[in-house]
């Protein structure tokens, strides 16, 4: 039952959504099917929850966070379940009438049973953490709600004010809720409040009050955060009648209740709510006298009644909690059928202002009695429902024990909240329905239809009911509630109408008749329509948020702004930080107990003298591009020279290879770009340059020193013994390279192979402009390209023959796949784009695709044999005539190897040889 | 005296290679540079097989033919950049 | 044999080979069917490594049945195959949503994407240090040609800062190689954990400075502050499908993070035990808070997403610096659902930006968005789940982490965790306002593109992910508690991979 | 000899460091160029390099770390090449690209603010 | 080794290092980059070559057997030296304000002059 | 057809050559190989190549090539002492040599041998193909050159490339 009741709103919002072709009426019907079948349900239970049990339903959903899908309803859910389905209903039906012919009904039903379906849920939950799970629910349906206009400027600002401030407060209940569960070790409810005392003991108890009042005060609009309710009046009238009267707003009080037993009790909670509250309620019950809106004047009158509720239950003791309740459920009834009535106001004379509006009762006479009867509950009038709860909460407020100052501070601010309440009532009644007829309607006011009257009436009826004859009416249903907020503390009471002559009637006497005077007096002296209030909190807000708006976009413009140069610098910047860290101890402690280094012959030092000069030569001409490239070259040729000389002839044949194509490109590059880089004028910014090079630089020599002088202990071994048995290899780069390996190899390739793509894919549709176009036609190199014709086969041949020996000999698939690639470069420099491809024709992508597939192939042989993926393996073949051939599956990948290198290197220079130019006329275009 | 003949061979052009990149880094046509690359490139060769025969071994053979082959197909490349900008037309 | 492990790298690789081979000669639709028919392959591997490592914890997969520490060693954990599962879920949406039009404009896109995929699960997978290395440099240079082909202007301009600030993290991570080769003689991860646990003291200090260099890489790659500045404008020019994709490449960078500092410098290491979680913390918690301002002060809609990408690897900083199982747990639930939601944002933001006309993403200036309930709707879902508000997998992500903070951090890191979602809160809801609510009866000149089947399908599916991950939540949760918990295990992987012998030949002694 | 290497690492390091912080696209690559060798010489390094001593295998002589120098970081430096190749290509045409496209070999794209200043001046 | 043989290596290796040190003189010492081109376009080839058939001749008798392999660098050198020198002659010209002039035009005695600046088509 | 398939002879046979040189054996797999390849290189070169050389008469060529190297190793010497000595006696200048040499392999054979005989560099051919632009490092009579230069190569080269 429970499960159905928690469905059913959800449900039929998605169907209401997804009726895209339903009537105005059909969207109406399914969402007025909500509260029909939830308050059916409700009335099944109520046997059992006034019998004061509790129902529960429970399913796992995730146990890991302690959050379980637990839904219990006891007196409190099952009243405040009922107020949510109950004034939802009425507040269907007025809203299908409110509604005009523009607004989307399928829009706004949806957004309000999701609302709905939140709110339940947060009534209804049994798990703290559900519960703070639907509590952010109604935060975002209600942001939709407040929105629902959301052409107008006002309600979009309202809707993310709401949006803020509430979805804070709800952060801060998630956390207050984390708190609570990890003092109680669980979020069950029922273990929560029966943990009152562990709780209060914690010494995470004032952070978990404190977070979890966050969320209360935000909601329930409490000062200082009151100022979001006033502009969520940009919502549509049944919008605020639900929200902003019966649901919404009390969702934080109702919270307040809820926990009660396992928060309230100490002086931090009675202090801190209790002047909470006061404040809330004497600030919003004097802005609201100063209202021309109707609603405005409504939205600060809730202020002010969230703050005597929040009071009530500050002062803590079981009557001001009974108090607190039963005024929840009176605010409710008066508060929703005035927000109603305002809107038939509005939707009748088109406007809320109470200065155009007068003398409606002549016009609307019934909706003029409803409205003024709940009114006179407002303002807490004998013999309707306020009056009741506001005699309870004077007799609270005189009978504060303990805390002397309290009482007096306490009983003097319900006096002055009793006088305002007089007067804004007053005003809200007197200048709607009473005085100077409206001035300068559009419209001449009439009754609104029937049907969206009735709602008012209902509501108006039961102020009455309630207030004249509260025992038979409410008793039972306030008993219920009290047991399930209190528990077995709940307290014996007794609703009546008359207590006898006492100083909460005197009070309430006292306030009507400096109410009145108030009134008047104000009217007299002040110039009331004059009078603009001005929302400090709103402007505060709106300061603080385009403050933060400013900030974040200046900040975040300052930071990142773009600049490589500050990218890269911070990077160096971490990592000399990060690699220098441990050398804080000392770089000496580093290079303490290094062992003996080798001694360098001269020549090997004349070699260091090459690179070095070679280097710094080359910073120092880099401006002039051509003569770093001609430089950097023998800066290539120097480190090669440098790995010859320490064993290492495949690295240098490799490291030749790669910087002679290397060179040819940006050669290439060059012709697009300036020839010169433009001098800059950061001199600060250089030395600064100067200075972190020198330092990482520096660094990473000490690390490099280091490192080669401390001990080594490698499994190097253990290749160059098994290189030979098992992988059928002399040379142990190339073994490692396609079978120890083999896997950085294929990834190698890969990379190699999509760079070329890319290349391919950047310049493919570009046009480029030459930095410089020398006149003529191409140059003919008639004796240059003769001789290389040579060339060309016997480069193939060595090709050839340093990719079949690699294995044994330095050499191998990508060494032999780039001097295949190097003559054909020369031929292209030599003959010119246009004459290779034309004769040479190959596809170089597909060759890269081929290859690729051939490295994969050479290691998916294994499998075959039951084996992992490229484990290599052996074949003698023995042919006849020409004697034994050792073939190794390697073989087959490194064929994949060569090729893709073949052919990416290919692919790169060719599209970078035939870049199609764009002429100086077509970028005047 | 073969191997003081080979050391000393090293040494000698060893000094062929500072001073080969005294003009790269001197210029000041760029002719002159990719002249002074190529003369490393050269000059390498010979080092190269010196080194090899100080060692005995045959195994920086392919390094020096490489060498070769590049320290040539740098010169084009550089030669016809200078020639035209545009070094594959 | 079960070859199961390296499968996710050989199935999109030979994918993307034979879509090269078929790009010239036919049709787009012929790549797609090809295309299609590689990430129904992927997606059955990844399923079944999923399904494996549940049964049996680890995999192990010697490539060339060496034994662990000569040859190079797959190593499939939970986390591993979590990691290799979510990129699959990602690129579906993803392919789908290029399969509308860009494939076509953008040369070699379906190769690219392939290969960008076999990039990735070869990060994941490998178990060794320098294969990690060449992995990421193929996801890299794949990621290069995918935010590039098609690119004009200003992406080619954020393309340049891309790639040159990858290449230089690139240099460094070789650095690092260096220095831990040099110093542990071994790239098997494992077998450096075991290395390092006995290094004499005399050592490691030079083992602490790779091992920093490392974590600079993985930062930047994770773009942690200060090295995220090069993210947003990356992500925010890339093209929707690829940015989506992108959204799990800062996720590689945590991966490496994680894999690494808890494996090779976890609580086995001595005295470098734990090394990064101290720098990592605070780290964190401030790109949270920058990234937040950069949500909120975002001029564009895929700015604000690119810097929510960027909050989500703070957030993840910090889960993963707690490095305790349950932060190590939440994380890793966090990090699928943020790389769906935000990749979806990305989706959007296309669609959103497409049909604005010239304004584009802006949130500056009044403009019409036709057709704009659905987009709206799925921007609701996306924005509710990214900030983490309830009930959609942020939150769940979220309230795990909290979860896992230990008291003493508790004030300051809940803090920043629950105001960056405040933050994103007051962002979103002002995009989201900008974008949708504001008037709908500008004139428009020309009919609005319609909205794109495939397109829609594309986000509704990576919303789906996220709703999914919120309903299951509890079985995945208990994944991820499992995949933490293996993780700070190390003994076992050193077990592990020691009594892993290769099939024929003779195991190392 | 490790003091020759050393201090070339930090050379090349610190050289190509300082160009990779240069403003315009060609300088950066040049920088990163020279760094690639400085990291590739890191690499190599790691193998305790020593003279004369390829790992090419030879019948007759024992195959171990003592007659035959460390295969592994040649095999990390050769592919650790390659991939720099690609990536520089792939840097360089990048370059060319936004030179094309926005008309400046400015790495951020634009002129700065100071020098556009200097030119209206 | 017999001593011949040694002698007839270390002249060829003297002689060889000799050419190749001259190469770098002459880049060094002259003042004009055509004088400067003389001395590695053979030179330094000769020298090359000379160390390369030393080489040889050194392996070949040292038992370690024949390497004739060595004289396909030479080979190559020879076949290379030359393009070099002439593609390096061709930059160099290219960059000269006062070109040798063309004989073929010459200032004829029409008195028109025709400056091999001109773009003139084409030959063929 | 032989067109086709041996496209060049002459390479053909340097590739031969330079496998077998290479592989430094002579066993039948590696002259099967070295065959293999002479008949497959020259054929992917022809995809590159406009027209291969064809030789004439090569008894001339030995001829030359002893003439050369004793040319080489000769007029290093010479260069030799021009640039170890004071370079103000160096009178450098370009000269002009007119080609009676049509066959473009000819005039590269030619512009190569002058490259590497000393003192003389050739630096540009004519666009017509009819004039060789030589550098001379000291050259007192430039028509002497010219003659030497065309009796001394030009002629042998005219037998061996018609
Ligand atoms: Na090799
Ligand atoms: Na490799």
């Amino acid at each position: 039952m429970l499960e159905l009741l928690i469905a059913l709103p959800f449900v039929l919002a998605l169907a209401v959504a997804l009726s895209a072709n339903a009537s105005r009426r059909t969207s109406a019907v399914l969402a007025g099917l909500v509260p029909l079948i939830g308050l059916g349900l409700l009335a099944a239970m109520a046997g059992d929850v006034f019998d004061g049990e509790i129902l529960r339903a429970s399913y796992s959903w995730i146990p890991e966070a302690g959050l379980d899908f637990s839904l219990r309803v006891d007196g409190l859910a099952w009243t405040f379940a009922l107020l949510v389905l109950g004034i939802g209903g009425l507040v269907v039906l007025y809203g299908h009438y409110y509604l005009s012919a523009k607004d989307s009904p399928r829009r706004f039903f949806t957004y309000l049973l999701l609302f709905m379906g939140a709110m339940l849920g947060m009534v209804i939950a049994g798990n703290l953490l559900l519960l703070a799970v639907f509590w952010e629910l109604t935060s975002i349906s209600s942001f939709l709600l407040i929105g629902f206009w959301s052409h107008r400027q006002d309600a979009r600002q309202g809707a993310r004010m709401a949006l803020t401030i509430t979805g804070m407060g709800g952060l801060a209940l998630l956390g207050g809720v984390l708190l609570i569960g990890r003092i109680v070790g669980s979020y069950d409810l029922d273990v929560v409040l029966a943990s009152g005392d562990l709780i209060r003991a914690s010494h995470l108890y004032p952070w978990a009050l404190a977070l979890v009042l966050l969320g209360i005060f935000t909601k329930s609009a409490q000062f200082p955060f009151h100022f979001w309710l006033p502009h969520a009046m940009a919502a549509p009238t049944p919008v605020s009648a639900y929200l902003h009267s019966a649901t919404m707003v009390k969702a934080g009080v109702f919270l307040l209740a809820r926990l009660h037993p396992a928060l309230a009790g100490t002086d931090l909670f009675f202090y801190v709510v209790t002047s909470v509250g006061a404040t809330t309620l004497l600030v919003g019950a004097w802005f609201a006298i100063f209202q021309h809106d109707l609603k405005g004047l409504l939205a600060y009158s809730t202020i002010s009644h969230l703050g005597l509720i929040t009071l009530l239950f500050g002062l803590s003791t079981e009557m001001a909690v009974v108090a607190g309740l039963f005024h929840i459920l009176n605010h409710a009834t008066f508060k929703a059928s005035l927000f109603m009535a305002a809107g038939i106001i509005d939707h009748e004379c088109g406007t809320r202002d109470m200065r155009r509006l007068g003398n409606l009762r002549r016009y609307m006479p019934m909706t003029s009695v409803l409205a003024i009867v709940a009114s006179l509950a407002m303002a807490g009038i004998p013999l309707l429902n306020g009056f009741l709860s506001k005699e309870m909460f004077f007799a609270e407020a005189l009978e504060i024990g303990g805390h002397g100052t309290m009482r007096i501070i306490i009983s003097i601010a319900a006096l002055l909240a009793g006088i305002f309440g007089i007067a804004y009532s007053l005003r809200f009644v007197h200048d709607t329905f009473f005085g100077n007829g409206p001035r300068a309607l559009d419209v001449v006011p009439h009754e609104p239809p029937r049907w969206m009257r009735i709602p008012v009436g209902v509501l108006a009826i039961l102020c009455v009911v309630v207030g004249m004859v509260p025992a038979l009416t409410i008793g039972p249903m306030l008993r219920t509630m009290v047991g399930g907020t209190l528990g077995p503390a709940a307290p014996e009471f007794s609703l009546s109408v008359w207590h006898g002559l006492n100083l909460p009637l005197m009070m309430s006497v006292a306030s009507l008749v400096f109410g009145v005077a108030l009134y008047f007096g104000l009217r007299r002296l002040l110039d009331f329509h004059a009078v603009i209030t001005r929302s400090i909190g709103r402007n505060v807000f709106h300061v603080n948020v385009e403050a933060l708006f400013a900030l974040a976009r200046r900040f975040t413009a300052r930071v990142a702004n773009g600049s490589l140069q500050r990218s890269l610098f911070l990077m160096i910047v971490v990592g000399v930080v990060l690699a220098g860290a441990p050398m804080l101890g000392g770089t000496w402690s580093l290079l303490a107990g290094l062992g003996p280094s080798q001694p360098l012959s001269a020549v090997g030092w004349g070699l260091w003298a090459l690179l070095l000069a070679a280097t710094i030569g080359t910073v120092l001409v880099h401006r002039k591009r051509l003569t770093a490239l001609i430089v950097i070259g023998a800066v290539g040729l120097a480190v090669s020279l440098v790995f010859v000389y320490l064993s290492a002839p495949d690295l240098a044949l490799t490291q030749l290879l790669v910087e002679m194509v290397t060179i040819a490109l940006m050669m290439m590059a060059l012709n697009y770009l300036p020839k010169e880089s433009k001098v800059s004028r950061r001199r600060l910014h250089k030395l600064r340059d100067v200075g972190l090079a020198v330092v990482a630089g520096g660094g990473l020599a000490v690390l490099a020193y280091a490192m080669m002088l401390s001990p080594a202990d490698t499994i190097s071994s253990e290749l160059l013994v098994r290189a030979l048995p098992e992988a059928y290899g002399r040379n142990v780069v190339n073994v490692t390279l396609v079978d120890f390996r083999g896997f950085d190899t294929f990834g190698e390739i890969a990379v190699f192979g999509v760079a070329a793509l890319v290349v391919h894919a950047l310049l493919r549709w570009a046009r480029l402009r030459p930095d410089e176009v020398i006149p003529g036609p191409p140059a003919q190199l008639p004796i240059a390209a003769d001789l290389t014709q040579l060339l060309f086969p016997l480069a193939l041949t060595v090709s050839i023959y340093l990719f079949l020996r690699g294995h044994n000999a330095p050499g191998g698939g990508f060494i032999a796949g780039l001097v295949f690639a190097v003559p054909v470069l020369v031929k292209y420099v030599l003959q010119g784009a246009r004459a290779v491809e034309a004769t040479f024709g190959f596809d170089y992508i597909r060759g890269i695709a081929i290859g690729l597939l051939l490295a994969v192939l050479g290691g998916v042989g294994s499998w075959w044999f039951g084996l992992p993926y490229m484990t290599s393996g052996h074949l003698d073949l023995e042919l006849p005539l020409i004697g034994m051939l050792p073939l190794a599956s390697a073989l087959v990948f490194d064929t994949g190897v060569y090729v893709v290198v073949f052919a990416g290197t290919l692919l790169m220079l060719s599209t970078m040889g035939t870049v199609k130019h764009r002429q100086a006329r077509e970028e005047a275009r | 005296m073969i191997d003081i003949a080979i050391v000393a061979g090293m040494h000698l052009v060893g000094l062929a290679m500072v001073l080969a990149l005294w003009r790269l880094l001197r210029g000041p046509t760029a002719p002159d540079r990719i002249l002074a690359l190529d003369t490393l490139y050269i000059s390498a060769i010979a080092q190269l097989i010196l080194f090899g025969m100080l060692l005995d071994t045959e195994v920086y053979f392919e390094a020096a033919l490489i060498i070769a082959m590049l320290g040539f197909v740098g010169t084009v490349v550089l030669s016809k950049y200078v020639i035209r900008r545009d070094i594959v037309e | 044999m079960n070859h199961l492990p390296v499968l996710p790298v050989l199935v999109p690789l030979v994918t993307g080979a034979i879509l090269l081979l078929l790009e010239r000669r036919h049709r787009s639709s012929v790549l797609r069917l090809w295309a299609w028919v590689g990430m129904a392959a992927l997606l059955a591997v990844a399923v079944s490594l999923v399904v494996q490592v549940q049964r049996q914890d680890m995999l192990v997969y010697l490539l060339g049945d060496w034994p662990a520490r000569l040859g190079i060693t797959l190593m499939v954990d939970r986390l591993s195959a979590l990691m290799v599962l979510t990129t699959t879920l990602l690129a579906i949406p993803c392919l789908l949503y290029a399969c509308a039009g860009w494939d076509k404009r953008a040369l070699h896109f379906h190769a690219l994407f392939q290969m960008q995929l076999a990039g990735l699960n070869g990060a994941f997978l490998t178990g060794d240090l320098f294969n990690l290395f060449v992995f990421f440099e193929v996801m890299l240079i794949a990621s290069y040609g995918l935010l590039l082909s098609g690119a004009r202007g200003a992406r080619i301009k954020a393309g340049m800062h891309y790639v040159v600030f990858n290449i230089a993290a690139s240099v460094v991570f070789l650095l690092a190689l260096g220095l831990l080769y040099g110093m542990l003689g071994t790239l098997n991860m494992t077998e450096m954990a075991a290395r390092i646990a006995v290094a004499p003291p005399e050592r490691t200090l030079l083992i602490q400075a790779g091992a920093g260099l490392l974590l600079l890489v993985f930062c930047a790659k994770a773009a942690l502050l200060p090295l995220y500045l090069w993210l947003p404008e990356a992500y925010a020019r890339a093209p929707a499908a690829v940015a989506a994709l992108f959204t799990v490449m800062t996720k590689v960078g945590l991966y490496a993070v994680l894999r690494v500092f808890t494996l090779m410098f976890g609580e086995n290491a001595g005295p470098l035990a734990n090394l990064a979680w101290d720098w990592l913390l605070p780290a964190g918690a401030a790109t949270i808070v920058l990234a937040a301002l950069g949500v909120i002060g975002a001029p564009r809609l895929r700015i604000g997403v690119a810097y929510l990408v960027l909050l989500s690897a703070g957030t993840l900083f910090v889960a993963f610096s707690l490095a305790n199982a349950g932060a190590i747990s939440a994380g890793l639930y966090y990090l699928a659902h943020s790389v769906f939601v935000s990749a979806a944002l990305f989706l959007l933001a296309d669609i959103i930006q497409r049909h604005r006309g010239c304004n584009g993403d802006y949130l500056m200036p009044i403009a019409s968005m036709p057709n704009k309930t659905l987009p709206a709707a799925l921007f609701l879902i996306a924005a509710v789940s990214i900030a983490g508000l309830p009930p959609l997998s942020g939150f769940v992500g979220k309230l795990q982490l909290l979860n896992a903070v230990p008291e003493a951090q508790m004030g300051w890191i809940w803090t920043v965790i629950l105001g960056s979602s405040l933050m994103t809160i007051i962002g979103l809801s002002r995009s989201g306002t900008r974008l949708f609510w504001r008037v709908d009866t500008a004139p428009v000149d020309m009919p609005p593109p319609p909205l794109r089947r495939s397109e829609i399908a594309a986000t509704v599916l990576l919303l789906a992910y996220g709703i999914a991950m919120t309903l299951f939540a509890g079985p995945v949760l208990r994944y991820t508690d499992a995949a933490a918990a293996q993780l700070l295990d190390v003994d076992t992987y050193i077990q592990v991979l020691r009594d892993t012998a290769p099939l024929i030949r003779e195991p190392s002694p | 000899m490790e003091f020759a290497i050393a201090t070339a690492i930090g050379v090349l390091a610190g050289s190509g460091l300082y160009l990779m912080l240069r403003a315009r696209t060609f300088d950066v690559i040049l920088g990163l160029t020279l760094l690639s060798y400085a990291t590739n010489l890191m690499i190599f390094a790691a193998g305790r390099p020593v003279v004369g001593k390829p790992p090419v295998l030879r019948d007759g002589v024992a195959h171990t770390l003592a007659n035959y120098s460390d295969p592994l970081p040649q095999a990390l430096v050769l592919t650790a090449i390659v991939i720099a190749f690609a990536m520089t290509a792939v840097a360089v045409v990048v370059a060319m690209r936004e030179h094309a496209d926005l008309h400046t070999d400015h790495v951020d794209g634009e002129e700065p603010d100071e020098e556009q200043r200097g030119g209206m001046r | 080794m017999s001593t011949v043989v040694e002698l007839v290596v270390v002249a060829l290796l003297v002689i060889g290092c000799f050419f190749t040190l001259l190469g770098g003189i002459a880049m060094v010492k002259l003042s004009d980059f055509f004088r400067r081109l003389h001395g590695p376009a053979k030179s330094s080839t000769l020298g090359v070559g000379c160390i390369l058939i030393a080489s040889i001749v050194y392996h070949w008798v040292n038992g370690s057997g024949v390497h004739p392999r060595e004289l396909l660098i030479t080979v190559f050198l020879f076949l290379t030296a030359p393009i070099s020198a002439h593609l390096m002659s061709r930059a160099a010209l290219s960059l000269m304000d006062d070109r040798p002039p063309h004989p073929d035009r010459t200032p004829d005695p029409d008195g028109a002059t025709v400056d091999r600046d001109d773009p003139a088509p084409p030959e063929h | 057809m032989k067109r086709r398939m041996l496209p060049s002879i002459p390479q053909s046979l340097t590739v031969f050559a330079f496998w077998l040189l290479m592989a430094q054996e002579v066993s039948p797999a590696s002259i099967a190989m070295a065959l293999l390849l002479a008949w497959l290189m020259p054929l992917l070169a022809a995809r590159l190549e406009r027209e291969f050389a064809q030789l004439g008469r090569l008894g001339g060529g030995v001829r030359l090539t002893g003439r050369l190297l004793f040319d080489i190793v000769l007029a290093n010497i010479t260069v030799a002492r021009q640039v170890l000595g004071p370079e103000s006696r160096l009178q450098s200048q370009f000269v002009w040599v007119p080609l009676d040499l049509t066959n473009i392999h000819g005039i590269s054979a030619l512009a190569s041998i002058c490259t590497l005989t000393p003192g003389t560099v050739s630096a540009e051919l004519s666009e017509d193909r009819r004039w060789l632009l030589l550098h001379c490092l000291s050259v007192r009579d430039p028509d002497a050159l010219v003659i030497q230069i065309k009796t001394r190569y030009e002629t042998p080269l005219r037998e061996i490339f018609p």
